[in-house]
C-alpha cells in the first residue's frame, strides 16, 4: 500500500476494534475527519486517549465507538460541559482512566522517548493518585523528595493533522503544537491528515519546521478542512458557533442521532462535509492572510 | 457611560483582579474572566505582563476576545508557542510562572480546589466534573495563585469533595511539608470581597467591595469565616477600567454579563 | 541595567569566578565571542560544562579559565584531538566529570524542566556508571528494567548565540539547535548574543520559531560573527580551515599563547576580530541565501 | 580511471560497508567514511536510504563533502533537524534507527568498543580518547551495527581497556540479559575482510576480500580468530562505484586516501 491514500482505506487497514487510539491536538486541528470515518466504518472497544475530549470524542462515544476513555480534562473548551462523555462515565457505561494534563503529555513524552515512564513533581494532589493506580511514586536517587510518574503511552493507532506534509508525512505544523509531535513518536502507527500534500522541496526548504518526519508515519491522506469545526492556523477560523450548538445537540440523544446521521453516517467524506456547510460558513471561517518573516538557510 | 457606575459582579471581579497583578508578571491565564483581567491590567499599570496560556502561547497579544483556551488569535503574533510538555515543564515545573489563575467548583478553608467530583465516591460520581486540566500543576508550582469565583455557600464548603489541586493543603506548612513551590492561593476574589490566608493557611475576610458586608461573606461561606483585625474596603471601580473592559476587550458582552 | 547591553558588560556582570559556565551549540552557534571575553576579562575556575568541548573550551583553559571541564566527546570534531584539554586532563592538572552525549543533553533537558533528574534506558556500557558516582539506577515501578539516571544540570550561565532576537531576548534559532533551548531554561543566567537584533514584530511574525523566550533571559548583546571559527546558519559559513590550524596551534605551548595574544587579549571586542580577520575569509565564509518557504499564521 | 582497479584501504571499505546497508534504512551515520558508504549506497542500490547525524539532522543530502558533524551543508534542505535531546531519545532510544555506524580505538573478541582511555586506569589513563559521544546509545539501540577499522592488532585486543559501548558484552545472550535493543555490532569492515559474530557472539572472521589471506587477519587480531566454516571473498570493487565515490562524493579525496 502506498504510503498516500484515500482516508477511508488508512481508517479501514491501521484502525483495528479494540485498539487505543490518540486523536491528536490540543484545541488546535483536531483531526475530525478522521474521527467521524471512524464513526462510518462503525469501529467498536476502542480505547480513546486525549487530553481533552473535546468534540470529536463526544460524537465517537455518542456513535458507540468507545469502550473507555482517557483524559485529562473533560470539558466543551469554552462552552462548558462535553454532555454524552460525562453522561456516559457517570452512568457507568464508560470506562475511564483520568490524569492532569501533565500527566497526561509526560506519558506521551515517554512513549515518544521510549521510556517506560515520566517523573513529575510532586503536586500534593494526592486524591488522584489515589483513584488511579498507574499513578506511582519514586525515590529520587539524589537525595530530593519522591516524585510521581505516570506509565509510557504507546498508543496503537495516533491521528494528527496538519497544515502540509509530503508524500511521505514529513510534515510541518504551526500554531498550538499541543502534543502532536510526542504522539506521532510515541504510536505503533500514524495516520496523518494534511491539508495540503507539498512538494518534498516545500518541506526541505525549512526543516526545523518539520515536527513530524516520515520516518514515523504509516499513512497519509490529503484532507482539506479535516479540523472543521476547530481550526487549523492561517487556513481557516475555529468555528465557535458550532462549539456552542454541540451544547444543544448533545443534550438530546434523538438529536445527536439526528446529526450524526445527517453529518456523519449521510455523507461520503469531509469534501461532502466541508460542501454541505456551505458558502456562509466557508465564508464566516475564512482568514486574512498573515505570512512569517522568512529565514534564510543559506546554500552550503 | 453611565455616570453612577453600575458594573455587574463579573466586571467587580475581574476589575480587582486586574489591580492584583504587577508589571512585569508571567501570568498562567484562563481564557473568560481571568484573560479579561490580565489584558486590563497589561492596558492600565503592567503593559509588560507576559500572559501565558496552557495551549502552549507565550506572550500573547489577542486580537479579538479568545473564546477558548486554544483561540488561534492567542497564537498569531504572540511571542512564542511551544508544545504542551514544554508549557508544564520548561515553564511551570521549571518555575517560570509568577502568577496562576484559578477556578473549581469548590474551595476550602484552606484554598484547596475541586474540579473533578461531587458527591458519591471517585468511582461513582453524583456529579462529574471536567477534572484537572493543568490546574493541579498550576496550583502546585506557580509564585502565587489567585482564585476567582461567585461567593457562594455550596462554593466554599469547610472540605472539597475531591482534593484536586492544592491551597494549603491541611493548614500551617502544607505546602512546605509537601515540597511545593510558591505561596499557594494568596487571593480568592469574590463578587463580595476578599478572602486571605492566615498564618495558618486558613482563608480569612480581608477586605470587602464598597457597599458589601462581613454578614453577606459570612452567610455565603460554608465554614465559620474568620475577619481579619484590619478589614479593608477595595478601591472603586473606575470608570477608566469599566471603559476598556466595555468598550475595548468585551465589546458583546461575552464575559461581563455573567457569573 | 537593561537587558539589551554590550557583550563585556555582560560578561562583567552574569560571569562570576567559580560558576559553571555552559556554552551552548552542539557544532553550530558556538559563542565564540563570548568566550573569548571571558578569557579577556580574566575570569578563574570556571567549572566548564558543554557535550563536545571544541575550540572554545579547549581556548578558556589554555587561557587559565578553567577548574573542571563536563564532557561527553573530547575532540575537535572533524579533526582529531582536542590537545590542550587532552593534555591538561592526562597531565591531572583539569578535573572532569564524563557522560555519554544523552546523557549530558538529559542532564540539561532535567534542569530545564525542573526534574531532579532524567531517567535513561540501560546501555550495558557500564564502565562508564562505575567511573561516575552521579550516573545511578532506580527501579521501574511499572516493573520493568532498572533505569540509569543523570542529576540535573543547572548551569550558574548559559552563554547562547543565536541568529536574530529582539531586544528583550525573545529568539529565533534554526538550522541544528542542539541544547540551546534546554541550557537557556536550565541555567540561572542566560547570556544570549546575536547576529541580528530585529523589531519584536519579526519575532511576532513566526512564535513558532521562538525556541529562547525573553522571561528567561539575563542579558541581550548584538554581536555580529559571533561564532566564527563555528558557523551560523544562513549567515557564515564554518571555517574548517581555522579548526585544522588550531589543531597545528595547539601542539604548542608558546603557539598558543601567542595565539590568544593576538586574536583575544590585543582586540578590543568581537568587530575588532572580524575585522582582523580581513576580507580574504570574508569572502570565504560567505554563503548565498535559501530561504524557507513562509508558512501563514492568519489574522484573527 | 585505471582499468586494473587500484583502489586505497578506504576505498575498499567504504564500498564494501555501501553494500551491507538496505533501500530504506534510517541509518545514523558520523562523517568521513560513513557518511561516504551512506551516500553511495543511496546513488546506487538503496535510493531511499535516510540519513541522520547525531548533531539532529533527518534526511540529509548534503551537497558538499561535510567535514564535521554539523556542517550547515547537512542542514540546508534536508527533511528535519531536531534538538540533541530529540534526535538520542525520539529516534534512539524509541527504536527508529535501523543502522549505527561506529568506531573506536578498540575493538575487542565480543564486539565491544573503547573510545575512552588507553592503559592506566580511568582516573590516570595513559591515553586520554575522546569519550562516548553518541555510541554509547547507538551500539545499544540501533537495530545493527557496522563497525569500520583498519585491521591492526592493536585495535582489536581480546578485552577493551575500557567498555565505552556495548557490543555482545560477555558473549552469548549478554546483549539480551541488558535488555539492549537490536542485533549489535553485526558487522566488522576492516580493509582485510569482514569479521561477524557466531552464535555466542564472538567475532570470527567470515569473509576476505579479494587477495587478502586468512593469515593476514589472524595475524592482525589480537585474539586467536576463528574462522567460518563457509569463509566468503566478498565481490570485487566495481568500475561505477569507485567512480561514484572519487568523481562524485570526495572529489579532493579528503577520506578516501587516508586510512
Amino acid at each position: 500500500m502506498p504510503k498516500l491514500t484515500p482516508l477511508s482505506e488508512a481508517i479501514s487497514a491501521h484502525v483495528h476494534d479494540g485498539d487505543t487510539v490518540y486523536a491528536a491536538g490540543f484545541t488546535h486541528l483536531i483531526p475530525f475527519a478522521a474521527g467521524h470515518e471512524i464513526i462510518r466504518q462503525g469501529k467498536r472497544d476502542l480505547t480513546l486517549a486525549r487530553a481533552t475530549p473535546d468534540l470529536i470524542y463526544d460524537q465517537m462515544i455518542a456513535a458507540g465507538c468507545a469502550r473507555k476513555l482517557v483524559f485529562s480534562y473533560m470539558g466543551n473548551p469554552g462552552v462548558g460541559s462535553l454532555r454524552i462523555a460525562r453522561s456516559e462515565l457517570e452512568a457507568g457505561r464508560l470506562e475511564w482512566e483520568e490524569y492532569s494534563h501533565f500527566g497526561m503529555i509526560s506519558r506521551l513524552q515517554a512513549g515518544a522517548a521510549g521510556l517506560p515512564f515520566m517523573p513529575m513533581k510532586q503536586t500534593a494532589a494526592t486524591d488522584l493518585e489515589r483513584a488511579n493506580p498507574q499513578i506511582r511514586r519514586i525515590t529520587d536517587p539524589y537525595g530530593g523528595p519522591d516524585l510521581i510518574t505516570v506509565p509510557a503511552l504507546n498508543p496503537d493507532v495516533a491521528v494528527v493533522h496538519v497544515q502540509r506534509a509530503d508524500s511521505e508525512g514529513n510534515a510541518h505544523l504551526w500554531g498550538i503544537i499541543g502534543e502532536q509531535k510526542e504522539v506521532a513518536f510515541a504510536a505503533k502507527r500514524v495516520i496523518l491528515t494534511a491539508e495540503e500534500i507539498v512538494p518534498e522541496a516545500t518541506i526541505r526548504s525549512d526543516p526545523n519546521r518539520t515536527l513530524i518526519p516520515g520516518v514515523v508515519v504509516t499513512a497519509v491522506c490529503h484532507v482539506p478542512h479535516a479540523s472543521h469545526p476547530s481550526y487549523a492556523q492561517g487556513y481557516y477560523d475555529r468555528d465557535n458557533e458550532f462549539y456552542l450548538r454541540w451544547d444543544a445537540i448533545s443534550k438530546s440523544a434523538e438529536m445527536t442521532r439526528a446529526w450524526l446521521d445527517e453529518w456523519v453516517y449521510g455523507l461520503k467524506d469531509r469534501d461532502h462535509y466541508w460542501q454541505k456547510l456551505g458558502p456562509e460558513i466557508h465564508e464566516r471561517l475564512k482568514v486574512a492572510p498573515r505570512p512569517s518573516a522568512p529565514v534564510d538557510y543559506g546554500q552550503y | 457611560m453611565d455616570a453612577t457606575f453600575t458594573y455587574s459582579s463579573a466586571e467587580l471581579m475581574i476589575i480587582n483582579a486586574a489591580r492584583l497583578l504587577c508589571d512585569g508578571d508571567v501570568v498562567f491565564v484562563g481564557v473568560g474572566q481571568p484573560n479579561l483581567a490580565c489584558n486590563l491590567a497589561k492596558r492600565t499599570h503592567a503593559p509588560n505582563l507576559v500572559m501565558i496560556y496552557e495551549a502552549g502561547v507565550i506572550g500573547a497579544e489577542p486580537a479579538r476576545l479568545p473564546l477558548s483556551i486554544g483561540d488561534p488569535t492567542l497564537v498569531s503574533g504572540s511571542l512564542s508557542v511551544v508544545s504542551m510538555y514544554d508549557i508544564f515543564a520548561l515553564y511551570l515545573q521549571r518555575g517560570n510562572v509568577d502568577v496562576g489563575f484559578m477556578g473549581g467548583a469548590q474551595i476550602d478553608r484552606y484554598g484547596n480546589l475541586n474540579a473533578t467530583i461531587i458527591g458519591g465516591d471517585y468511582t461513582q460520581p453524583k456529579v462529574r466534573l471536567p477534572g484537572s486540566g493543568g490546574s493541579q500543576e498550576i496550583a502546585a508550582w506557580a509564585n502565587r495563585c489567585y482564585i476567582m469565583t461567585p461567593h457562594q455557600k455550596r462554593r466554599f464548603p469547610e472540605k472539597v469533595d475531591f482534593l484536586t489541586s492544592a491551597g494549603f493543603l491541611d493548614g500551617e506548612g502544607g505546602r512546605q511539608r509537601a515540597g511545593l513551590r510558591g505561596s499557594g492561593p494568596v487571593t480568592v476574589l469574590t463578587d463580595i470581597g476578599l478572602l486571605e490566608p492566615d498564618e495558618r493557611g486558613e482563608l480569612v475576610l480581608t477586605a470587602l467591595h464598597p457597599g458589601k458586608t462581613v454578614g453577606m461573606a459570612r452567610e455565603n461561606t460554608g465554614w465559620d469565616l474568620k475577619v481579619a483585625s484590619q478589614l479593608r474596603t477595595t478601591e472603586p471601580v473606575t470608570e477608566k477600567e469599566l471603559r476598556i473592559l466595555r468598550q475595548e476587550l468585551d465589546p458583546t458582552g461575552i464575559y461581563l454579563g455573567s457569573e
